[in-house]
């Protein structure tokens, strides 16, 4: 006899981006598929530690079955999961692993990283001026962060001029910072934007700059870096892409055995980012295409 | 003069059952709201939640204390959610120390007097503008929280206070014990002691309260102190329940929320006018909010508009209930 | 009396300057205990100046001296001066509105042990010397509920309060009616007794007769001279005030009352719920109508509720017969009634605008062009004017108003008011810290308008001010009209029976028995 | 009297003298900010950057212009963050209406007017307190963003109206000249309309102002639909400069910036005092310090730090030009 599935309660990083958006969606239609009246609460933490504890604490309250977590921090958040844990809610965590969580499934955000600054690296033929624009410090954009700065640290001749910039995580971040980048060098060959959206900031700067030579690539795969690699002149050559709708489900289905106390063969998925240029662009199914 | 007193005595009377509703304040709202809640999902006033609703207020209730000395003077203080940040950042550091890892409390506390401090100097004795004075060290002590702790999560999976943000008392969490004991620490010392008197007097009227010998700088060096130091022990309280704490991220905005208390609670921005038991229910508003919108399933968008909607209904029901107030 | 003693206060060479306004130069003052020591001078002379500067309130340019009782004082610091035994009543009250009678007077002194503040002991102490002042008000009153003179009087009480050897009165009863003021002076010849020396500034003579043992002048932010006791006489006073003889005083030219005239205004059972009781009057077209009363009487209510500034609960307020009850003071302005608030800093000016835009600040629209641009020259043109008409003493017109003196920013006031271009014009102590010289000239406007047929209602605590002024005259008790007087040309307006009625110590009955007495003895 | 005119000129002349110093208000810090930073970097002062600097500022400028007026009324206007987003929010969706796109503009516009009046509406008729009620609609106006734009980042590649946020006018940015516009026309209501000398008088005494028979609820109004009207613009800069918005993360704490311009631009938060000019320079100032320290190559963490510390010495070196000023 089936436990039923009753609430879910789901607390991403920052709910307004676009990825935890398609991420929500995933799980709620991975949800209703096994009981049509699941009860789905959703909230943002804004990458505050504090409001994501408070969060926990209020699904427990609530008596959720499940929560979906996209931990703020992924060891801080411990703590909480344990209280979860104890009150017979079962915590899965997608696309950051959360300590104690039953499920995790998420994207390989070193190897996104790895991916996108080797793209760069072999357009330049191994040589040139480069920088990273960091996002706000979190899990993912650090891992991501790592990734690429181990790419080209095996390049002698990749030189990395700068890298301790703040893009916000935002287009306007990330055109800001552009825009002194390209002030200060005028020799920079290529940019790495720890995601999309700090990415396409530094293509509108470079377009002002009239600098339609640099080399930009970013992770995320979103919806407006489709539209940008389709364009023919996009200055963002590639981006990594995860999937955060199948990943966001899988996550939920995999929850939902564990709620039923089945055990699982794998409790954490990685799954392997895939990197779009201009060529694979068409084949893409991209964040909403379901 | 017989008349007069007579006439008066009824208009007495009003005066002091318009000063008694004055004191309740918003609590009429927030009960209105706890039974609203409970009517839609029979879950809100378990003892359970009760206390969940309390612990998540408690840090808020403990920076707005602080916020509500400044505030009564007419000052303001921005800063408080980066000096949290700060001093939780010292504790956990601290708590590391093999052996002296109880030290983090007091240097927790430490940090936050002395950022206090260091802003009620430049607005005590350098007359600088409360607001620029907090808007800049809101920046700037951002950034030192995230030099402190190399800019990444710091965590201490055993620390040693953590029985304050985890542990009960006779079935009361530490957390609600140590907002409550500031709420009443703060209220001893604006009701009862000449201090007190000398910040509602400053914030009444700066020149009058100069004018008759009040050390202005001194009681101004005192309230931002009492709001750096608060806004510490919100630091190590937010440690204790979190076992970490990150320079960037933690704190963010946390002065909105505390000033929005303050506000909600009756005291007025202008200064002068005000009590921390005002304080204590508009912190619980506030929380009983968050609360209770998740308890009932309320969508994050929505969540917002009905926050923001019922901030602004309860001033505007305060305001009605008021109505015919001072001549000033 | 003080002939043997060392003075308890010697001032020697004080100068101060704002910015290169030279507000002081090289002024000495020597006070002895057990004397009233007046201070006179025109607006803007520099007396509230000097005495800030005795307070520690200013500190003054290097090179003067103050001595107390023959040690030389720090100055600039408050708290020095206060623990000196100086004590003052500032011009420009300084009371915490926020707080209680009580927490005010003990304000910085609060009795308290280890720190914790002892309300019992504030207030037990502080009634006594309310009682000495004859004041209405307890001390647990919130000071922000008090009505302007009330709260001079607890002013008044918080420098009684301290045990001060020198205590500075900046003219302690602008506000205060014949009773209080009598109160005052009670209070000042018993602290004469025990010694203390008083510094006591105010532009009415009849008071500098009464208390002062000498009298200082200053003019222009320079010493003139000292007058003993016996050397006091007016002429030679003003003589030194103002540089110039001044021949004669305005003395007004009774109109006769005439039963006939043309009603402007009428106010029927006008009341709010709180301090009017239901008032009902006429004013006439050119009369003067005085309002006497004590303090916190309702004259001020009285004014603002037939203006709009409060709401009314019932009532009427007629305007050449038509009903009009203004709804807000824009409504008010709009049918031609005008009012002059007493409280100029709290309520009446824009102390960082400028003269110009203060006086302006009612007649802008009016005067602006298409699109409401600014008139600027005529606001000039009009500002000026002002400025020549009533003497403002300023650097320039554009001038920050918050740094004129007490009596200047009353006249800017005033100015305001009377570029409006009123029909009826409602005055609340209109002369309020004004010289003598400038008030003859607000007397003499008062008379013009009145010709003109303005119908005029002027509030004032100032007795012969109001007998000098009006042709009839109204006396508010608790909140209710309490008796009316009439001028004729034969028999002025008596002082004891303005004073009967405010007290109210006639019975409502016998009030207007005797006020259509008076007018049956007219005919 | 000659005597007194003889003696009284040269005070007239300091008079003036500080008249202007006092105009000039943090110009001084300007330059030496820019001064510093062309020489660390030697590329600050090329015509290139200095029209990237004046970009960046421009949408902060119109926004603290706005800001400008609540502020000398003495309110506060927290929302203008929030309001940008909406608007921002509606200029996109509208803009990809196929053939009308340019709509977006005015309906962008429209929206933030609409925004702001609300907030006047309750603010000058219900006569709540501005703190309260701009942090009601900062919260509940940014859920309306998040639901008006699904709670994504929508864009459009094909922005009709892009010219704004990337072609110039004889050489001037769009953005630029958009932003010295506001602040012409904001100087000219404040400096030479009987509204502007009202906007001062009710800032500098709400009572006194009101008892002269000013329209205090009418020009509450009118500064609260200005503030929510040029929000409303910011927005359709930002999604000409970027095209795109997001509900959530666009114009977060940009209220805490346009305050920061307004009062560093000398501005008093008590109301009826301060310039646009000063706010204009104000916002300048924020920029350069942005981008000055992004070409120094400065990390992150110590932008935060220095940025801090550049405000609070920025108002010290002021107040110290102007120590012994006026009475208040
Ligand atoms: N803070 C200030 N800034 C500039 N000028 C000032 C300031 N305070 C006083 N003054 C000027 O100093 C002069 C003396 O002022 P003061 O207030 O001492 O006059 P007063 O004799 O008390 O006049 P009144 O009888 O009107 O009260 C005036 O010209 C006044 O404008
Ligand atoms: N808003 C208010 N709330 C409570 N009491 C008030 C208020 N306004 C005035 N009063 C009281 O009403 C009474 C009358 O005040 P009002 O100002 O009319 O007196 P007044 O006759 O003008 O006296 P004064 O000479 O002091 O100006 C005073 O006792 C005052 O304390
Ligand atoms: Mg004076
Ligand atoms: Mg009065």
């Amino acid at each position: 006899e089936d436990k039923p599935l009753e609430s879910v309660g789901i607390s991403v990083g920052l709910l307004g981006n676009p990825f935890f958006v398609a991420t929500i969606k995933g799980i709620t239609d991975a949800a209703q598929d096994i009981n049509p009246d699941v009860k789905i609460t959703s909230v943002s933490a804004d990458y505050d530690l504090n409001k994501q504890v408070n969060q926990i604490d209020n699904f427990i309250a609530a008596g959720v079955n499940i929560i979906m977590l996209n931990a703020v921090d992924d060891s801080a958040i411990a703590p909480a999961v344990q209280r979860a844990k104890n009150a017979g809610v079962t915590v899965a965590a997608f696309d950051v692993s959360a300590p104690g969580a039953e499920v995790t499934v998420m994207t390989d955000n070193v190897a996104a990283g790895r991916e996108a600054c080797q793209y760069i690296v072999d357009s330049l033929d191994g040589e040139g001026n480069v920088a990273i624009i960091k996002g706000p410090s979190s899990s993912s954009l650090n891992d991501r962060f790592k990734g690429c700065s181990e790419v080209f640290s095996q390049h002698d001749e990749i030189n990395v001029v700068s890298n301790d910039q703040n893009g916000k995580g935002s287009r306007d971040g990330g055109m800001n910072v552009m825009q002194g980048l390209l002030t200060r060098y005028d020799d920079l060959d290529a940019v790495f934007g720890a995601n999309d959206p700090m990415a396409l900031g530094a293509q509108l700067a470079a377009r002002q700059f009239n600098r339609n030579d640099i080399i930009i690539t970013g992770v995320d795969g979103a919806p407006d870096t489709e539209k940008s690699l389709k364009s023919g002149n996009s200055l963002l050559k590639a981006s990594a892409s995860q999937d955060p709708y199948v990943m966001a489900a899988k996550a939920m289905d995999l929850a939902y055995q564990v709620f039923q106390g089945k055990s699982l063969e794998q409790d954490t998925v990685l799954i392997q980012p895939k990197l779009i240029t201009a060529d694979n662009v068409d084949d893409y199914v991209g964040w909403t295409g379901r | 003069m017989n008349e007069t007193t007579t006439t008066r005595n009824p208009a007495q009377r009003m005066a002091q059952m318009k000063s008694v509703v004055m004191a309740l304040g918003m609590l009429p709202v927030l009960i209105l709201l706890a039974i609203a809640f409970e009517l839609m999902t029979g879950k809100f006033l378990s003892f359970n939640n009760i206390s969940i609703v309390m612990q998540q207020a408690s840090i808020n209730i403990v920076l707005a204390a602080g916020v509500t000395f400044v505030i009564l003077t007419g000052g303001i203080d921005l800063s408080v959610g980066s000096v949290l940040a700060a001093s939780a950042i010292a504790a956990v550091e601290v708590s590391l120390w093999p052996g002296l890892g109880m030290l983090g409390i007091p240097i927790g506390l430490l940090v936050g007097l002395v950022l206090g401090l260091v802003n009620g100097v430049l607005i005590a004795f350098l007359r600088l503008p409360p607001f620029i004075v907090t808007l800049g060290s809101l920046t700037a002590v951002r950034g030192l929280a995230r030099l402190l702790g190399d800019d990444t999560t710091i965590f201490n999976p055993d620390l040693p206070f953590a029985f304050i943000g985890n542990e009960s008392l006779m079935g009361i969490p530490w957390l609600i014990i140590i907002a409550l004991a500031v709420v009443l620490f703060s209220w001893f010392i604006l009701r009862a002691t000449v201090l007190g008197t000398w910040i509602y007097a400053i914030g009444g009227n700066h020149e009058a309260a100069r004018l008759t010998g009040i050390k202005v700088s001194l009681v101004l060096l005192f309230v931002y102190g009492v709001s750096g130091l608060l806004a510490g022990l919100g630091g190590v309280m937010s440690t204790a329940r979190l076992y970490a704490a990150n320079g960037l991220q933690l704190g963010q905005a946390y002065e909105l929320d505390a000033i929005a208390a303050v506000i909600l609670g009756g005291t007025s921005l202008v200064g002068g006018v005000g009590s921390i038991w005002g304080t204590l229910i508009g912190a619980l508003i506030i929380a009983v909010l968050s609360n209770g919108l998740i308890l009932v399933g309320v969508s994050d968008i929505w969540q917002f508009i009905i926050k923001g909607l019922v901030i602004i209904i309860a001033v505007a029901l305060d305001r009605y209930r008021l109505k015919g107030g001072a001549r000033t | 009396m003080n002939n043997n003693t060392d003075p308890i206060l010697t001032m020697t060479a004080i100068s101060k300057t704002f910015g290169e306004i030279k507000a002081l130069h090289d002024v000495s003052l020597t006070a002895w205990c057990g004397e009233v020591h007046a201070l006179m001078g025109e607006n803007g002379a520099g007396k509230s100046t000097l005495m800030k500067i005795l307070s520690g309130a200013l500190s003054p340019d290097p090179g003067g001296e103050i001595r107390i009782a023959g040690t030389p004082m720090r100055t600039g610091d408050t708290r020095l001066s206060k623990s000196l035994g100086i004590a003052v009543i500032y011009q420009e009250l300084s009371l915490a509105p926020n707080l209680t009678v009580a927490q005010n007077i003990f304000l910085g002194a609060e009795k308290s042990h280890r720190g914790v503040v002892d309300r019992h002991a504030m207030r037990t102490q502080s009634q006594p010397i309310l009682d000495r002042l004859g004041v209405t008000f307890r001390s647990d009153t919130l000071v922000g509920r008090l009505s302007l003179g009330e709260r001079q009087l607890v002013e008044i009480a918080r420098a009684l309060s301290t045990q001060a050897r020198i205590i500075v009165m900046d003219e302690p009863t602008t506000s205060l009616s014949s009773r209080e003021t009598e109160h005052l002076f009670k209070v000042i010849e018993g602290l004469k007794r025990e010694d203390i020396a008083i510094l006591y500034i105010s532009h009415r003579m009849d008071e500098v007769y009464r208390l002062s043992d000498r009298c200082s002048v200053l003019r222009d932010g320079t010493y003139v001279g000292t007058l003993e006791r016996d050397e006091l006489d007016a002429k030679r006073l003003v003589t030194m005030m103002v540089g110039r003889d001044i021949s004669s005083f305005y003395k007004k030219a009774h109109q006769a009352y005439e039963e006939d005239r043309e009603v402007a205004l009428r106010v029927e059972d006008l009341a709010d719920d709180k301090v009017i009781k239901g008032c009902s009057f006429v004013v006439h077209k050119g009369e003067v109508l005085g309002v006497a009363g004590l303090v916190g009487s309702g004259r001020t209510e009285l004014l603002r509720l037939i203006y709009g500034a409060d709401p009314a609960s019932r009532g009427t307020v007629y305007l050449d017969g038509k009903a009009v009850t203004p709804s807000s003071p824009r409504d008010a302005l709009k049918q031609g009634i005008v009012y002059l608030t007493e409280d100029r800093k709290g309520l009446g000016l824009f102390l960082d605008m400028s003269i110009v835009d203060n006086v302006n600040m009612a007649v802008a629209e009016q005067d602006a062009r298409p699109g409401g641009i600014r008139h600027f020259s005529a606001a000039a043109k009009r500002a000026k004017q002002a400025i020549h008409h009533l003497g403002i003493r300023t650097p320039s017109s554009r001038q920050a108003v918050g740094a004129l003196s007490g009596g200047n920013q009353q006249k800017v006031l005033l100015a305001r008011l009377l570029e409006a271009k009123p029909r009826v014009l409602m005055l609340d102590e209109p002369t309020r810290g004004v010289d003598v010289g400038a008030k003859s000239e607000i007397y003499r406007l008062i008379d013009d308008l009145a010709k003109q047929g303005l119908a005029i209602i002027v509030v004032s605590s100032e007795l012969p001010e109001i007998i000098g002024v009006a042709d009839r005259c109204l006396v508010m008790h608790s909140g209710e009209i309490a008796g009316e007087v009439v001028a004729t040309p034969e028999r002025p307006i008596q002082q004891e029976e303005l004073m009967a009625f405010s007290t109210g110590s006639f019975p409502q009955s016998n009030a207007s028995e005797d006020a259509s007495h008076n007018k049956e003895s007219l005919a």
